[in-house]
């Protein structure tokens, strides 16, 4: 099968439910899925951040100190480092009035390379018709 | 005849997802097709067994078990399940324990995913 | 793409669906969507039913389960069995989404 | 404390989640209490449906024959058996474009003699008032 | 009544609290019902901040943890601790709604 | 001081309002009040001990015993545990079962409720 494209799509705020989190580590484990595949074969995920999603994003979480919980921004910085792509619904963010500046960017202090990208729907949307899954959370 | 994964969320009892996900499995294997399910988050509740069959409450055991003799693949997410205390010994018969890894790679071959990732 | 959306929720959450194209757009709901086929908040259809280019389903044991006979659900929506659903995630569409 | 005055309010669709019928079944459970209460004490509960509460009680519900779980319109009935007062906001009622005739009034075949009372958003707001504590589901 | 209401939603799905009245009402913001604290959604504060008569409370905790700084918060709105959330449903109000 | 009572339907992990919940049982403890916690529903989970301590995962075992020991007394319902697969073997030390009327009972002489009853 070659390389397989898969869209997470992240609709929902943090900490209400454990699915935003989740769409996050399950994208990570892509990294580590070669051993149930056959030769060749890999799958090379996305995750996006629309709606309420967006709400994820913002910088300067702080649950470890408060609820002994690691935070989303923390699983957030972990796929940037691994170069998995985190995009975030600019029109989302512009509607619930957040600017970039308050958003999650880069994780330079963990060495990552990888910087958040801010796209229009448009964007996700061809990403949408692009990818062979779509898993929303 | 073509392969189906469904990956499940949500809470055994209540939201009702994991009755449809079952009830959907087993429409699907009786039109020919395989199924492989990955359960996750709280539906990994589905990975304790003994659970007492109540008539107020969601229960999938049974049905479970039917469709895995029917040769459906089921794997719930082994860290989901640790931290809530459902070990190795706890887990029904024919349902096997994985990381997440094991529904990604599921992704490549099957031919359509449902995957359920909310309540 | 040709994508089958599933609802699952009378009060959404979510605007997804608005925006979201598809070549082809099913509707299917289940569970608490199922109300979608049929109440009329304050003597309206619901606002998911005006989705142009969209063919919508609804489950019918989801229907029943709540009281609902499928005699009474909008003309636009078609009751399915699970059965149809399996068809329609095989056959006639090629992605899902669950909202 | 001589007979305490309970208020359940139920504001959301049943079958989504389990909350909605634990309210009954909780409510129920009051008729059992007095092995846990002092001599002379009671609790005294009212059920009410608000919001898209009302749903649950939509009559003719087959959820024991689709998914062979009890009715919430089951448990509703079970409560007018024992005298428990079931109440049902009009105005939600209206809102949703629910008749009378589409809900549950009694359970004349379980030999019930109360009926359930449909009541406008005041005669709530006054047994809120008057009852020493509320339970929102 | 002296009425404690909590909101632990952001995307509610009850309208509960516009309904309801007391002689005196506290609004305690807790989980993402916090984000009625600082998003301005349109440019606008959340309609929860609407409700007449009514004093706002957010805890802080909460805040922090979805990486809000207190001193952001809306003036209407005051920031409160654990502690504070005690005193608030054992002295100064008689009934609690957790929405 | 005075009584305050907690009934949580919240599941364990995700909605955060059991971490909630026993953070503000410790604040109305460190204030002199005498607490006690009803878990239905959801919130059952708590009465699976074991729970692995992952740092992804709210993990409440532990406040849970240290407020036991400060004299909280908390309660699960019954009948939800069995539902689910939690037997009596399976109950944390000093967490009871009982059936709903415990919590209905609490309701008389508490001067304060309350009452979670959403996720």
């Amino acid at each position: 099968m070659g390389a397989v494209k898969l869209l997470f799509v992240v609709q929902r705020p943090p900490y209400k439910n454990e699915n935003p989190r989740l769409a996050l580590t399950h994208a990570i484990a892509s990294q580590t899925a070669e051993i149930y595949m056959d030769e060749g074969d890999s799958v090379v995920p996305t995750v996006v951040f629309v709606g309420d999603g967006v709400l994820n994003v913002i910088k300067g979480q702080q649950a470890m100190k408060l609820y002994g919980v690691t935070s989303t921004e923390s699983h957030i910085k972990n796929s940037l480092l691994i170069d998995m792509p985190i995009w975030v619904c600019k029109e989302d963010m512009t509607r619930l009035g957040l600017k970039e500046d308050q958003m999650i960017t880069d994780a330079e202090e963990l060495g990552a390379e990888l910087k958040t990208k801010f796209v229009s729907f448009a964007d996700i949307q061809k990403e949408m018709d692009s990818v062979k899954h779509l898993l929303f959370f | 005849m073509a392969e189906l994964t469904i990956g499940v969320f949500s809470s055994l009892v209540g939201s009702m997802s994991l009755d449809f996900s079952f009830k959907l499995a087993d429409a699907a294997i009786a039109k020919g097709h395989k199924v492989n399910m990955w359960l996750s988050g709280n539906a990994v509740m589905m990975a304790k067994k003994g659970q007492k069959a109540f008539k107020d409450y969601s229960h999938n055991e049974k049905k479970m078990k039917e469709l895995i003799g029917k040769g459906m693949e089921i794997t719930v997410c082994e860290a989901c399940a640790e931290a809530r205390g459902y070990h190795k010994e706890d887990t029904p018969e024919g349902m096997k324990r994985a990381s997440m890894d094991w529904y990604l790679a599921k992704t490549v071959k099957t031919d359509r995913l449902l995957h359920i990732g909310g309540e | 793409m040709k994508l089958a959306v599933f609802l699952s929720d009378w009060r959404r959450t979510e605007d997804t669906l608005e925006r979201m194209k598809a070549d082809k757009m099913g509707v299917i709901l289940v569970g608490n969507g199922v109300y979608h086929a049929v109440l009329k908040e304050g003597g309206k259809d619901s606002p998911v039913l005006s989705k142009a280019g969209t063919t919508f389903y609804a489950l019918s044991d989801d229907l029943e389960t709540r009281g609902i006979t499928t005699a009474n659900i909008n003309p636009k929506v078609k009751a399915v069995s699970y059965g149809d659903i399996v068809d329609l995630i095989m056959n006639d569409y090629e992605k899902t989404a669950w909202l």
